[in-house]
């Protein structure tokens, strides 16, 4: 409600302290980025001088534009946007629907499954791999989105599962009860009031999907061999040569890889986080 | 009301009142978190069922393609075989060394980050995003990032101490240096997983609760203690599950830091997988490997779930 | 009409190779020929092609391979033999090649995979200032560390290193710990047989510990890896360097702070011992489980003719693997610098031939790592090291 | 087509009993009211009814058919939560239109039948706030909006008005009251208000310990409570209790104060010879000394009320409530004479606490 | 040292000004009850007493210290909330030591004080179980343990009853009568139950959109309300309102009837001849007809109580509602003849409607 009560709710109180608090964030979060950033700036002679420099002396954009020219950049980071996008999708999808069995039906042996959905990542992918490749092979997956969304989405299935889980059933059942009698079905409900309503965790959930499709790098660079069907970290590393490692150039790179999502990430949080109070209910 | 009378009309007669189809929207509980769970099933046994039998298979088999000769079977071998491997037994107390000191300095870090961008900023962007930052970077980059962070002399790390006064230090030259960068990107990199997710399940605790703390005369620390903890037990537990997993596959960030060296000082088991069926292609030890680091994983994971469910 | 897809890293100019290819197409009008990039670097290739290979996946019929790895995917039955192509003359036929690259194409007496082009380690240094000092390229290490300590001493440049080599665990370690090694006149393997000399090895690893200590290479050197060594050449701040290739074109590119003050050499001897070199390059080895392995073989053997070395050696820069072809005059005007590459290629070693190089190498790299971050001594090391080769290689 | 019928029915929650069978006819467009201590079943009993609760036992028909296996949704019910249970996520507007939403009611319908129903409960100006932003006795009112622009065939209403104002109670009774008497819908009620219980109700249903004690219309409930405890229950101040024997058609209190039998048939009386009795007599039933048998006792509490003033008195061991006239304003400690008229006096008997005819 | 004052208390949100200014001294060990209509700002003003809303105005004293800026910890308040707000990690039992432990009193003495509490408010054997497990009434009364559990300075109840039936609810507010007696702490109370205000206020204060109307004992604003509003607001069933005008010593009300202005003094009737006036009649102050100055009306309604039977017939165009006898039953339609007394007639300015003396 009022800005200062909710200002209480924490450890930390008072103005100054709180953008101290902020400032340290932004640094302990950001400060990688920014050196990334800055180094995107530099030309590669001034990364070997010493004392090191900070803010990029002389700044220069050449290696943004090597970025773009020497490699399909933009290609690169479409291709990692729809495997992301698609395998979040389906992510989701997937694990709210399981997530819902687990948190409000009667189920037998509900420890066991939750456990094995668990132990799917357990595994170390790099053990998985030439079966993986093999089954793609067999259903004739390799070099399409589809050979990285599927693997992606199990990835991030049950993590994303157990997240929803326990904010499913924070969920106070006379909200979902009350729109069963108002007309839904369960499954209405559910996608009606419940995800809706437990917005956060969808949304934390949609993120870590989201970000483990963005950042992988070992199955896309196994199944995708077709160069237009490159994802941005297999792509990233085309900037360098057997020894050589142009920082500034990979640089630029990463922060054109990064951008995107940070941007996303910014936007679909004051969108869907932002709407939503909690006090329809008494108790 | 008259809409309401129809259907009734059209409905007697059929024993339970419904329509033929509408049982398919109304299945019974269980039937129907069966049907909710089927996705995740076909998906999981598609992507995980064969590979894994594959792999449990692979580990009871001599297969190294360098030696030339054809799989055989056999039996335990490749775990007896690991008993007496010394780089075995170094690269998993390397990796469990990391797991006992990142995943609670996760857990920490993370707490506080969660706590600290929960509170009301004006401008809410600037820090959400750097929550998300870390754990947007990709990972392998990130080692990369920080094994310059690093660098003894072009690092940022050892310019600020030299600022401060201080002597840098040569950090990949010794074996606790290495280990004490690796474990702090690790934890860098993973706190704003935690973070994320007790972050969420901050925002689902009612505000009144703290209100009755405030008036029963709780302070904020006790309040912390006695509500927010306890009702972020959910969240922090999924979250302490999947970071322990991970955890204990780290591979990326020490693989781009150090090589797991000086020596194999900071060498962990997923790397040794990673070598021994990539580079060595010893695919039966390598499988027998992976083996026990999901029996690991798996009796973490049970000891977690124990506390899940002791909570019911 | 036969499909051949070539497997080539994108950083060895596929642009060039696909000319070479089209050439080809041109002749054998029922060939075609596709290309298939992968990783850049040779771990990343090693990681794709171990995925695919494992699957016995046909998709592929002629990859380029590491040096290093033709022996491991014979012995794991991932590519084929050249010897029924060539028929009982495959020895002779490999005398072609510069020496070095015949031992490391040729397993238990056959030929697994043809040579693509060449690679060596050079002795970069910066002539300007060796000229400046009056000092003549080092013939040995000693020599080396004599000529570092003077001209740094003079230059009073904090910055100025007298030798970068490679100290972190990667690759670029174990021709660390060779160089020396072998020009003792030291072999590692014989025969598939591990012929590890002890006495050697303590002697190259604490001459590269004595250079750390010594200051005429830098304390950190246990994080410095193959690009470091260029960059900071590259920048100036270097006397001596040990290095590939290429970064020659580097050091003589726009950016470079040495451009024109570059000279190479061979790499320096120990005291009584021949200069010796550590062998790279990439090979061309024909799948298993390729669907034309006929074709692909004699597609390879096009590959890898001087012909197309040398037009290789003119529009890529990339060094032949012929001998004659370094002085070719074609060659000789379009990459002057060749000159000076071939003695240097010639005292080149391949480094041990053995299915189980990568573990060889694990082993050495790490060892030299912990040697020179001073984890352990020289002759710790060479103790470890000798240990656990011997498990490998029994 | 829209009565309501429990048969034996039940509810366990694992070992816990918690409803013990109940049976019970709602006739169509029959209006009932559920009473009970806080914890007897009631909102059990309701969910079940809507579906939102599995049965344990017996059988619950809607018109002529058995909805136990029925999904909520289609039984047609509106239902007011105890607990409110509005969307947290949606505007009053939208908390009210969903349910017609979802049942594919065209937007131009729903927007009258909305604003006709802020418009009875005084919510009107609220439609666009989320549910955060109200007070206690807005968010029930938006709860009981949600219901009534349903129309459905049963109406279950759980203490629908428990937080609002006497005055805005009132109103929005008789709004339930109209509203049932234009759309005839049958509506089943708890409350715990006397007056709603008494006005509203077709019929009274109380429950105890997740059994039907009594049931019955509201004249009977009040005046021939079938026991102590339904006596005690209904009517407030609640009815006072006090042990006593009879004896020769007169009932002597422990104290030794004594009470003819007057309204009770001399045979009947007869049979109750020497008997245990407790007799009960509501507050209301007091009347001034000299016009009743009078009693007499210690005041121990006064209670002005502003319309009446409660007497708290002691007779023998038991404390009674008189309520008597606002001008009656006796000090405490003063001993007080009462009239009772005896025809108002209810028996019940001392084992089994049932009333005694 | 527990008085609580208020100096123009005020509260916005954003531009909606919710308390407007409220002046209001309570004197230690006074029980006061806030009553007003939903959304005038009970809660609201409660919660800033408590520290749990900012102050946008005006200033709060709890004894001499002005509380303002103090955190809700250092007031020493205990309060009972409308929404329960019970922490559903805890147990009924530790639900209650919270507070106690907090403050760090020793379990030794938190274990009598808890059983006697729940002994008190009957949920003794609940004590183990989570909120989740309890029913509406019983977490209800589970969230007043918590408070009472406490014994601070100033109690805060915001309808601590509402979800009790009458019974219980009757059993509680004696207790809570007996604890401030017992205890003598300040109380604030908010209720919508108007024997719970008559019975437990020291002084009732009657708020309407975020101002006070009238401050009073239950006596002076039963007996004299200041205005329609409060007239209308305190009593259940509500003061019946007509419109009349005075002429020489008696009022006519627009359907012709007149009535007596006996108690007013010739001199102030005097000093009214001629005005348009609301009148208002309490429901109970009729009486039998022939005992006072008769009226007469239509019958449309009667609502039998058991107690009492409500009679709505009307009087030209108002509706009037009386409270009579219970054995009295007319019939809809009707014409009913009833008496008033002109002395409990409420004369009201009809342009203001404040109260005429
Ligand atoms: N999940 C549960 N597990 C065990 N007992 C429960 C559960 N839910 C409710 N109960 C118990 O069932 C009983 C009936 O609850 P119900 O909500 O029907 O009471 P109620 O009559 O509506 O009471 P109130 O008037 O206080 O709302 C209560 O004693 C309650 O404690
Ligand atoms: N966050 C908010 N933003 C805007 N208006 C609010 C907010 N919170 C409360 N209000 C409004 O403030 C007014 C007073 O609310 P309050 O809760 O004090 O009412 P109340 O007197 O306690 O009512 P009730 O008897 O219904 O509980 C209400 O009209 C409510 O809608
Ligand atoms: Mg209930
Ligand atoms: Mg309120």
């Amino acid at each position: 409600m009022s800005q200062d009560t909710t200002a209480n709710r924490s450890i930390f109180s008072g103005k100054p302290l709180r953008i101290l608090i902020g400032f340290i964030l932004v640094v302990n979060g950001m400060f990688p980025a920014l050196w990334i950033l800055f180094t995107s700036l530099k030309t590669e002679a001034e990364l070997t001088v010493k004392p090191i420099t900070w803010l990029p002396h002389a700044p220069t954009i050449a290696n943004y534009l090597r970025a773009f020219t020497d490699q399909p950049l933009l290609l690169f980071l479409f291709n990692s946007f729809m495997v992301a996008i698609l395998s979040t999708a389906l992510t989701l999808f997937v694990s709210v629907l399981a997530a819902y069995a687990l948190a409000r039906l009667q189920l037998r042996g509900r420890d066991l499954i939750l456990s094995a959905i668990i132990a799917v990542s357990t595994f170390p992918l790099v053990t998985l791999l030439v079966p993986l490749f093999e089954i793609m092979r067999a259903l004739g997956l390799l070099n399409t989105w589809v050979a990285l969304i599927l693997p992606y989405t199990v990835l991030s299935l049950p993590v994303c599962t157990l997240i929803l889980v326990s904010f499913f059933e924070g969920i106070p059942r006379d909200l979902e009860n009350s729109a069963m009698i108002d007309g839904c079905t369960r499954i209405g409900a559910l996608f009606k009031v419940v995800v809706p309503l437990s917005a956060p965790g969808v949304f934390t959930a949609g993120i870590l999907a989201f970000v483990n499709a963005w950042d992988e790098f070992l199955l896309a660079l196994s199944f995708n061999s077709n160069p237009m069907l490159r994802t941005l970290p297999v792509g990233i590393t085309l900037y360098q040569g057997e020894f050589a490692f142009p920082w500034p150039v990979i640089s630029a790179a990463l922060v054109v890889g990064i951008v995107p999502v940070a941007v996303l990430i910014v936007i679909f949080q004051e969108r869907v986080v932002s709407g939503l109070t909690s006090g329809g209910i008494k108790g | 009301m008259a809409t309401v009378s129809e259907t009734t009309l059209v409905t007697t007669g059929n024993e339970s009142g419904t329509k033929w189809w509408t049982r398919f929207l109304d299945p019974s509980e269980r039937t129907l978190a069966v049907l909710l769970l089927m996705p995740a099933a076909l998906l999981l046994t598609l992507i995980i069922v064969y590979p894994v039998c594959r792999l449990v298979w692979t580990s009871f088999q001599n297969l190294s393609l360098t030696s030339g000769v054809p799989a055989t079977f056999a039996g335990l071998e490749n775990y007896t075989l690991m008993l007496e491997d010394p780089v075995f037994w170094e690269t998993t107390w390397n990796t469990v060394l990391i797991t006992l000191i990142t995943v609670p300095g996760a857990l920490f870090v993370g707490l506080a980050l969660a706590l600290m961008a929960n509170l009301p900023f004006n401008v809410k962007w600037p820090v959400r995003l750097s929550l998300l930052i870390p754990w947007a970077l990709p990972l392998s980059f990130a080692g990369l990032i920080f094994a310059w962070f690093f660098h003894s002399e072009y690092g940022v790390v050892n310019d600020v101490l030299r600022r401060l006064g201080f002597e840098g230090v040569i950090w990949f030259n010794s074996a606790n240096w290495a280990f004490a960068a690796i474990c702090l990107t690790i934890i860098w990199k993973t706190s704003s997983f935690m973070a994320l997710i007790i972050l969420a399940g901050l925002q689902t605790i009612p505000r009144s609760l703290y209100e009755a703390a405030d008036v029963d005369g709780a302070g904020r620390i006790r309040q912390f203690f006695e509500i927010t903890l306890p009702l972020l037990k959910p969240a922090i537990v999924v979250a302490l599950i999947f970071r322990t997993i991970t955890a204990l596959q780290t591979f990326d960030i020490p693989f781009t830091m150090t090589r797991g060296g000086p020596g194999t000082s900071t060498a962990t088991l997923a790397m040794y997988i990673h070598q021994n069926t990539v580079d060595f292609l010893d695919l039966g030890y390598g499988s027998a490997l992976a083996v026990v680091m999901f029996a690991l994983s798996m009796g973490v994971t049970a000891v977690y779930l124990r506390m899940i469910r002791a909570k019911r | 009409q036969t499909n051949l897809r070539v497997f080539v890293s994108s950083q060895h100019r596929p642009d060039v190779w696909r000319k070479a290819f089209d050439m080809y197409e041109a002749k054998n009008a029922n060939v075609k020929v596709t290309i298939e990039t992968g990783g850049n670097t040779s771990e990343q290739q090693a990681q794709y092609l171990n995925t695919v290979m494992t699957a016995k996946d046909s998709s592929l019929d002629v990859m380029i391979l590491d040096v290093i790895r033709p022996a491991q995917y014979a012995a794991a039955g991932w590519t084929v033999p050249f010897n029924d192509t060539l028929g009982s003359d495959a020895a002779n036929y490999m005398k072609r090649y510069l020496p070095a690259y015949a031992e490391a194409n040729t397993v238990d007496g056959k030929v697994v995979a043809l040579p693509a082009f060449a690679d060596a380690m050079f002795l970069y240094y910066r002539k300007d200032l060796l000229d400046k000092h009056g000092i003549q390229p080092p013939q040995t290490w000693d020599e080396l560390a004599a000529a570092a300590k003077k001209v740094t001493e003079a230059e009073k440049d904090p910055n100025l290193q007298g030798l970068s080599f490679q100290g972190k665990a990667i690759e670029g370690a174990v021709c660390t710990f060779l160089l020396p090694y072998w020009s003792m006149g030291k072999q590692l393997v014989s025969d598939g047989k591990l012929s590890f000399d002890k006495e050697a090895a303590v002697k190259s690893l604490k001459l590269w510990k004595d250079f750390v200590d010594q200051g005429v290479a830098k304390k950190n050197i246990a994080e410095v890896a193959t690009d470091d060594t260029r960059k900071e050449f590259q920048a100036g701040n270097v006397l001596f360097a040990v290095n590939w290739s290429y970064a020659w074109g580097q050091f003589q590119g726009a950016e470079s702070a040495v451009k024109d003050k570059v000279g190479v050499v061979k790499l320096p001897a120990v005291q009584g011992g021949q200069p010796a070199s550590c062998l790279g390059g990439w090979e061309w080895g024909v799948s298993a489980y390729s669907n034309n392995k006929t074709e692909a073989q004699k597609f390879v053997q096009y590959l890898s003719s001087p012909e197309i070395s040398e037009f290789m050696a003119i529009n890529a820069a990339l060094l032949p693997q012929f001998p004659e072809v370094y002085t070719d005059a074609d060659v000789t005007k379009a990459v002057p610098w060749f000159a000076n590459a071939k003695p240097v290629v010639e005292t080149a070693k391949a480094r041990p031939v053995t299915p189980r190089y990568n573990e060889v190498s694990e082993i050495i790299r790490t060892t030299v790592n912990g040697v020179l971050a001073g984890q352990s001594t020289p002759e710790e090391g060479a103790t470890q090291m000798e240990g656990r080769l011997r498990r490998v290689l029994r | 087509m829209s009565s309501v019928s429990f048969r034996k029915l039940e509810k366990t929650y694992g070992a816990l009993k918690i409803v013990k069978g109940i049976d019970l006819e709602i006739a169509d467009r029959e209006f009932v009211v559920l009473v009970g201590p806080s914890g007897c079943g009631k909102s059990t009993t309701l969910r079940m009814l809507a579906g939102l609760e599995s049965i344990s036992g017996g059988e619950i028909r809607i018109g002529e058919r058995v909805v136990n296996k029925l999904p909520p949704r289609e039984r047609d019910i509106a239902m007011v939560f105890q607990d409110y249970a509005l969307y947290p996520h949606k505007t009053v507007f939208e908390n009210m239109a969903f349910s017609l939403k979802v049942r594919g009611i065209p937007s131009a319908e729903i927007k009258p039948r909305i604003s006709q129903a802020a418009e009875m409960l005084g919510i009107t100006q609220l439609l666009d706030r989320k549910p955060s932003q109200l007070s206690g006795g807005q968010r029930q009112r938006v709860a009981m909006g949600r219901a009534i622009v349903r129309r459905p065939q049963v109406f279950l209403f759980d203490e629908p008005l428990s937080n609002l104002d006497a005055k805005l109670r009132g109103q929005v009774r008789t709004e339930i009251k109209r509203l049932h008497q234009a759309i005839g819908t049958t509506i089943i009620y708890v409350t715990h208000d006397q007056v709603e219980a008494m006005t509203l109700a077709d019929r009274i249903v109380i429950l105890k310990g997740g059994e039907i004690e009594q049931v019955g219309t509201p004249d009977e409930v009040y005046n021939s409570p079938a026991s102590v405890f339904v006596g005690g229950f209904i009517g407030s101040p609640a009815m006072n209790f006090a042990k006593g024997t009879i004896h020769s058609g007169r009932v002597t209190f422990d104290g030794g104060a004594s009470l003819p039998l007057q309204s009770h048939s001399a045979g009947k009386s007869a049979g109750l010879e020497g008997r245990d009795v407790i007799v009960g007599i509501r507050p209301e039933h007091f009347v001034p000394a000299g016009e009743g048998h009078a009693l007499s006792g210690r005041v121990q509490v006064v209670e002005p009320l502003g319309s009446d003033t409660l007497i708290h008195f002691m007779l023998g061991s038991s404390m009674l409530t008189a309520r008597v006239a606002p001008e009656m304003r006796p000090s405490t400690g003063e001993t007080l004479s009462i009239g009772v008229d005896p025809s108002r006096i209810h028996l019940f008997d001392a084992a089994t606490e049932r009333a005694l005819v």
